[in-house]
């Protein structure tokens, strides 16, 4: 109703994303940065274009996104589960808790190793990584989300002998929600980091192993071009995830405030 | 007796894990996955005191940097894009966009701003972990309850008070769980970017025991990161019962047995 | 049969300790309508927690029938007195009050029925597709109560269910649950404040003292088992008895004041 | 897992074998793409998958796990591996230095209007490698020695050769030990070389070598000589066709047109060098790089 | 003066529609004390947080002292129907006391007075250092009574502020909120669904129709301005008042069932 005093989102987030386009093309062309190290937009955009133009990076991105998908789906269903138990059973929680904070700090790369060990190049490698990074996203804040369950809802819960079953699913698991949504966002975008760093340091076919080799070289507007198609992922992803929420949370103080006047 | 019943159950698991790993991995004859026994052996030869005060000590300093600069701007930015919708319309998508660029990618480029001292590295840690901060005080502050808000607005809470006295408590659970997020993040971070244009560092010296093929003493890096963000998150842990009192007595009260 | 025997609840949290029932021992017959009254503070809401099995006690013992509660007894329904935040926020009215129904196994039409009927009975049939945070708050107390009316319970324990709504609806809501209790034989235990409805819905009336808690006296209305708003209240037996319950009352607190 | 060798790759089907290799996508390896497009290694029953990785972190353990079956890396580090006992062995050469000066394929350069002139002077001053503790810092530490200069004195950083021209520009670094394509990138915007440091080496010195895992020479030994044979045409026919060769860089790299005509290109001679190789690893030692004098007998072939 | 004017509100989110309030006009003069009751749901909190400007009506008007209310006009408090979720559960109960008075830029001494005066008025002096959630249902409510008596406002509007107490400590209270009245001659704007409380308090009552609501009735409560507890209630004017309002309340509720 009011929408037009708040402007839409679509056209502000829009206009956000030009401005950063701008100055993009700006500071090169001012002589802020040298061109031949970050050029200008409109170069980058021509070399999108030539890269777009050619069937092997339809199938390099095809081939990102897939590795992402999967492990992403993996890492967020493990992470949910995971996280659901962990945060509903003390006992569980507190023998775990020490495990977990030790495990996640182990950066990724430090496992690039082991994955090539186990599967060489091939997808596998990369849904290794992808996992192992995102799930810890997930798992946390699903942690932190169980841990929120307000009492009174979760005593009347209690005092009408809801079944362990029926607590998850109609008290937990709707508190907890608005923290897996954030824990997707943030795996959804780990999962890409890492999807393409994989790529780009063990050399499996994707999006990263195509910005290896333009870094490698000298390509550097194609480098950005490619980069540019991450960042664009990203916003996609972004996107879609805010409509899920906005659908499915639509009973949440976070979104609810933007029904009310 | 409750602290020596909690201890017990926080090494338990821990034990059981190394005590598999010890007993599965001794007859290994894998190059790269060498007996726990040689790992230990090599942790003790290599992680000398005078190791940690050269390569641990710089990068614990560039991680702290790079933490509380990350806890700094996140705060701050994700409280501001909480408050006011169009400022998060705008910059949503910018964000979302940095957000999905891979480090290793991005630090070539930081490398052009900021050059190749610690500096840099600091960027590329707080770049890389400001995200979950952001995150979850943007989500915080949005699920503040209407009735509080009411509550400040109709006392004349305005201002800082309002934000410091209301908004920042209220969002202080979720924030907390950003923070910590973002602290094994930076962990990561720290390692990631002293892969470039470094000469000393925790990570550096891992990557360099991994090229130089010293696997024991790679592996017993990687557990030595495993202990350390171990020992930060239960830094963070203290510091985070302490902040959040309120909050975990409020979730207690009516939990505890008695 | 529910007996409570000894009861004493003692919270500490840091250290602050408070005694909120000091002994408390009385029992409550199957199918009996116990009304609980007492000072704010005294504990009628840690004893409803108590004998719901939501809290452990520090010492003594609640049976229902024979057997100790430990968790919160089967065939048993709870109205909290925050009842605002007992509502699940991310379902419809509807949803709530058939929620418990559906974890009770009742199948689909009899779920419908139950449903349709307690809505209608507390006057909100026109709202049930509505979240809980879009009513007022009267009409979500009665939500709580349509819920807890719903799930035909065996026993059914109220903390001040008709604090939020008017007058009228107040003594509508009364006889619904006197006329609940005549036709299913539930047994209630019904802590209020005040003394009228008390008196009005009660077949016992069960005072407490002051905080550290005792039983300060227990009073069998004699009234007709017939009751209704207008001649009930007119009659002198009425006056009579509403009159002991509150010197009771000021008794208990005047013990209080040290 | 290293157990697990009979999947697609490294299995056979019909007297084919499949075969992956971990490479880097930079010119070096040029012959092998150039033999693949050639079918030298079809016509010995080898199919080919080629799979390019941004640095070696992943070719020796693909390749000692057999997820790769032979691997290219340079010498050094196959010498740090040999020396720490890592069960890899070279089995054909990689590609080597021009031997002239100043017309090599790597080199150490300064900016345009740098005091800069000699290696001598690189003293007190900061260097950039691609990796520490490996060739780049060895070679770099002899050309200063040849020239008269203090090594110990030189301080070395560590940063990806893409991004040693803007480092050199801004003043990050005095120096860049860079190969191509970025060292004709500097060159072309007045950046001076001041050694060609694999020539001070050793005029014929071997940079890298393609290697398998000891395994696969004691399991499959047919299947090494076969691809050593088609290697080693490979390298015959790219050293005598460097048109070929600049053509196929623009199926596996993205060097645009210009630099492509331009860059220097490595010889690809099929004898490893060992002499020139014993004098790298003498380097080596000398700057601590090896924990003991590595064993030249087991690695090269 | 407290002017409202043709005041319509009406919810909308997504496809549900209530007009909660329909036509709404009456004045509060300064210093009166005005009682507010009505059916459950009719919309009395609507009109409270309209007045507060902290919602905007669809259409009408609401001017304080001659300026139409945008947000919460200084010099107002209000104590709202969901004390419990109105508590900052961050903060003891003297500091949910004390902080709106920080806000006023109140001297810590003079600070100090208000709040000890405060919490002892409503009883609760003993439990200044608790967090909220440490208390009794009541007790919360009595905090976010004190809290509004502390904050010496001008215009007072209090939302059921009593529902949850008990009935002694409800004459207590209500006898306070007449001192405070005419000791500082603040204007009172009072909800309750208490026919009784409404007219023993106000010196004027209004009744508001069920929804969707308008002024149903208005009646000036012409009782002697000193009351007490057991007088007053057995004035024979006092039995006729309420029995007015009564009739009215029954009359919009008949209305509203067609
Ligand atoms: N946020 C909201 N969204 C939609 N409808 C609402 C909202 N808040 C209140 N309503 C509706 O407005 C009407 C009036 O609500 P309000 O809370 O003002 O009533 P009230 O008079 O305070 O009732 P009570 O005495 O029960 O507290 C109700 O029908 C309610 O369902
Ligand atoms: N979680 C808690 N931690 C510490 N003290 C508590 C807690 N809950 C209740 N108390 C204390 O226990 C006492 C009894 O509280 P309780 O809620 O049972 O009172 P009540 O009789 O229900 O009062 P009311 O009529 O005001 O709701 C109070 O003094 C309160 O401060
Ligand atoms: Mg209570
Ligand atoms: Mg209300």
């Amino acid at each position: 109703m009011t929408s037009a005093r708040r402007g839409n989102p679509v056209l502000l987030g829009s206009a956000g994303l030009a401005g950063l386009l701008l100055l993009l093309e700006l500071l090169p062309r001012l002589g802020l940065v040298d061109e031949r190290f970050l050029p200008p937009t409109s170069r980058i955009a021509s070399a999108l274009a030539d890269e777009v133009s050619t069937a092997v990076f339809w199938q390099s991105l095809g081939d990102t996104l897939y590795a992402w998908a999967a492990g992403l789906l993996i890492a967020v269903v493990a992470g949910v589960l995971a996280g659901l138990v962990i945060g509903s059973v003390p006992v569980l929680r507190a023998l775990t808790a020490s495990t977990v904070e030790f495990l996640r700090p182990i950066p990724s790369v430090a496992l690039i190793p082991l994955a090539v060990l186990l599967y060489g190049t091939d997808l596998g490698s990369t849904l290794l990584l992808v996992c192992y990074a995102s799930f810890w996203q997930v798992l946390v804040q699903v942690l932190y989300g169980v841990a929120d369950v307000d009492p009174v809802a979760e005593e009347t819960a209690r005092s009408f002998r809801f079944s362990a079953w029926g607590r998850v699913r109609y008290v937990l698991w709707p508190t907890a929600l608005p923290y897996v949504f954030t824990g997707f966002r943030l795996a959804a975008s780990v999962a890409l980091v890492l999807a393409i760093t994989a790529e780009l340091v063990i050399g499996s076919p994707g999006l990263g192993k195509d910005i290896a080799t333009a870094q490698a070289s000298d390509a550097v507007p194609t480098m950005y071009a490619l980069i540019v198609v991450t960042g664009a992922l990203g916003v996609i992803i972004n996107l879609l995830t805010r409509t899920g929420e906005r659908r499915l949370l639509a009973w949440h103080q976070s979104v609810r405030g933007e029904v009310a006047v | 007796m409750d602290i020596l019943k909690k201890a017990g159950l926080a090494i338990a698991l821990p034990i059981v894990l190394f005590a598999g790993w010890f007993w599965l991995s001794d007859g290994s004859e894998n190059f790269y996955s060498p007996p726990l026994r040689t790992i230990l052996t090599a942790f003790g030869d290599t992680w000398t005191l005078e190791r940690l005060r050269t390569d641990v000590a710089p990068s614990l300093l560039r991680l702290l940097a790079g933490f509380l600069l990350a806890a700094l701007i996140g705060i701050g930015l994700g409280v501001a894009i909480g408050l006011n919708r169009r400022l998060r319309a705008v910059l949503e998508p910018v964000l979302e966009f940095f957000r999905a660029i891979p480090p290793p990618v991005l630090v070539p480029v930081i490398m052009l701003f900021a050059g190749i001292g610690d500096g840099m590295k600091v960027i590329v840690i707080v770049f890389g972990c400001i995200w979950p901060i952001l995150l979850n005080t943007v989500e915080g502050v949005r699920a503040t309850d209407s009735v509080v808000l009411d509550t400040a607005r109709a006392y004349g809470v305005t201002g800082p008070a309002r934000l410091t006295r209301v908004i920042l408590p209220s969002a202080s659970p979720q924030i907390a769980a950003g923070l910590r997020q973002a602290l094994s993040i930076a962990i990561i971070l720290m390692v990631i970017s002293e892969m470039f244009a470094s000469s000393n560092g925790l990570g550096f010296t891992i990557v360099q025991f991994q090229r130089s093929f010293a696997i024991p003493e790679m592996w017993s890096g990687i557990i030595l990161l495993g202990l350390l963000g171990f020992a930060l998150s239960l830094l963070f842990r203290l510091a985070e019962r302490w902040a959040l009192r309120w909050y975990e007595g409020l979730r207690a009260a009516q939990r505890r047995a008695g | 049969m529910l007996e409570v025997k000894g009861l004493r609840k003692v919270y500490s949290s840091g250290s602050r300790e408070v005694e909120a029932l000091r002994d408390l021992t009385f029992t409550v017959d199957n199918g009996d309508l116990v009304c609980l009254v007492g000072p704010s503070g005294c504990g009628k809401t840690t004893l409803l927690r108590c004998i719901s099995g939501l809290l452990t006690p520090t010492s003594g013992s609640v049976r229902v029938n024979g057997d100790a509660v430990t968790g919160p007894p089967p065939g048993m329904a709870v109205v909290f007195q925050e009842y605002g935040r007992s509502l699940f926020p991310w379902m419809s009215v509807r949803d709530n009050v058939e929620l418990p129904l559906k974890q009770k196994k009742v199948d689909r039409a009899r779920r419908r029925e139950l449903v349709d009927t307690a809505l209608d009975a507390v006057g909100l049939s026109g709202t049930a597709s509505a979240y809980p945070w879009q009513l007022s708050g009267g009409m979500q107390q009665r939500v709580a109560i349509a819920r807890a009316v719903a799930y035909e319970p065996e026993t059914l324990l109220m903390d001040e269910p008709f604090a939020a709504v008017d007058a009228q609806t107040r003594a509508d809501l009364e006889d619904l649950v006197r006329s609940l209790w005549q036709r299913l034989k539930v047994t209630v235990l019904f802590v209020t404040h005040d003394i009228d409805e008390a008196v009005y819905l009660g077949r016992r009336v069960v005072m407490l003292s002051s905080s550290p808690t005792v039983v300060q006296d227990e009073l069998v209305v004699d009234l007709p088992a017939e009751r209704d708003q207008l001649n009930t209240r007119a009659d002198p037996r009425f006056v009579e008895l509403r009159t002991r319950v509150y010197e009771q009352i000021q008794k208990a607190k005047k013990a209080a004041v040290r | 897992g290293s157990d697990k060798d009979s999947s697609s790759s490294g299995g056979s089907s019909g007297g084919v074998d499949n075969v992956t290799v971990g490479v880097i996508p930079i010119i070096d390896v040029a012959p092998i793409y150039l033999g693949q497009s050639k079918g030298f290694f079809k016509s010995r029953n080898i199919e080919l998958k080629l799979e390019a990785g941004q640095g070696g972190a992943a070719i020796v353990p693909g390749v000692v796990s057999n997820q790769f079956q032979f691997g290219f890396s340079n010498l050094t580090s196959l010498m740090i591996a040999q020396t720490k006992n890592v069960p890899v062995k070279a089995i054909a050469a990689g590609v080597s230095t021009t031997g002239e000066q100043g017309k090599d394929f790597g080199a150490l350069v300064v900016k345009a209007g740098s005091p800069i002139k000699t290696a001598k002077d690189l003293v007190g001053k900061k260097v950039s490698v691609n990796t520490l503790k490996n060739i780049g810092d060895t070679a770099t530490r002899n050309s200063v020695r040849k020239a008269g200069g203090d090594d110990k004195a030189v301080n070395f950083v560590e940063m990806p050769f893409p991004n040693m021209q803007a480092a050199l520009e801004k003043g990050d670094i005095d120096a860049a030990w860079v190969v191509e394509p970025q060292l004709s990138a500097i060159k072309a915007t007045g950046g001076t070389e001041i050694a060609s440091t694999y020539v001070d080496v050793d005029p014929k010195l071997n940079v890298a070598a393609y290697f398998t895992s000891q395994k696969l020479i004691a399991d499959k030994p047919d299947l090494v000589k076969r691809f050593t044979e088609a290697i080693n045409e490979s390298l015959t026919y790219s050293d005598a066709h460097p048109d070929e060769v600049r053509q196929i860089l623009s199926t596996y790299t993205k060097i645009d047109d210009k630099t492509r005509a331009a860059v220097v290109l490595p010889k690809w001679p099929v004898e490893i060098n060992k002499a020139s190789v014993q004098t790298l690893a003498d380097l080596g030692t000398k700057d601590g790089i090896f924990a003991s004098s590595p064993d030249l007998g087991k690695l090269l072939p």
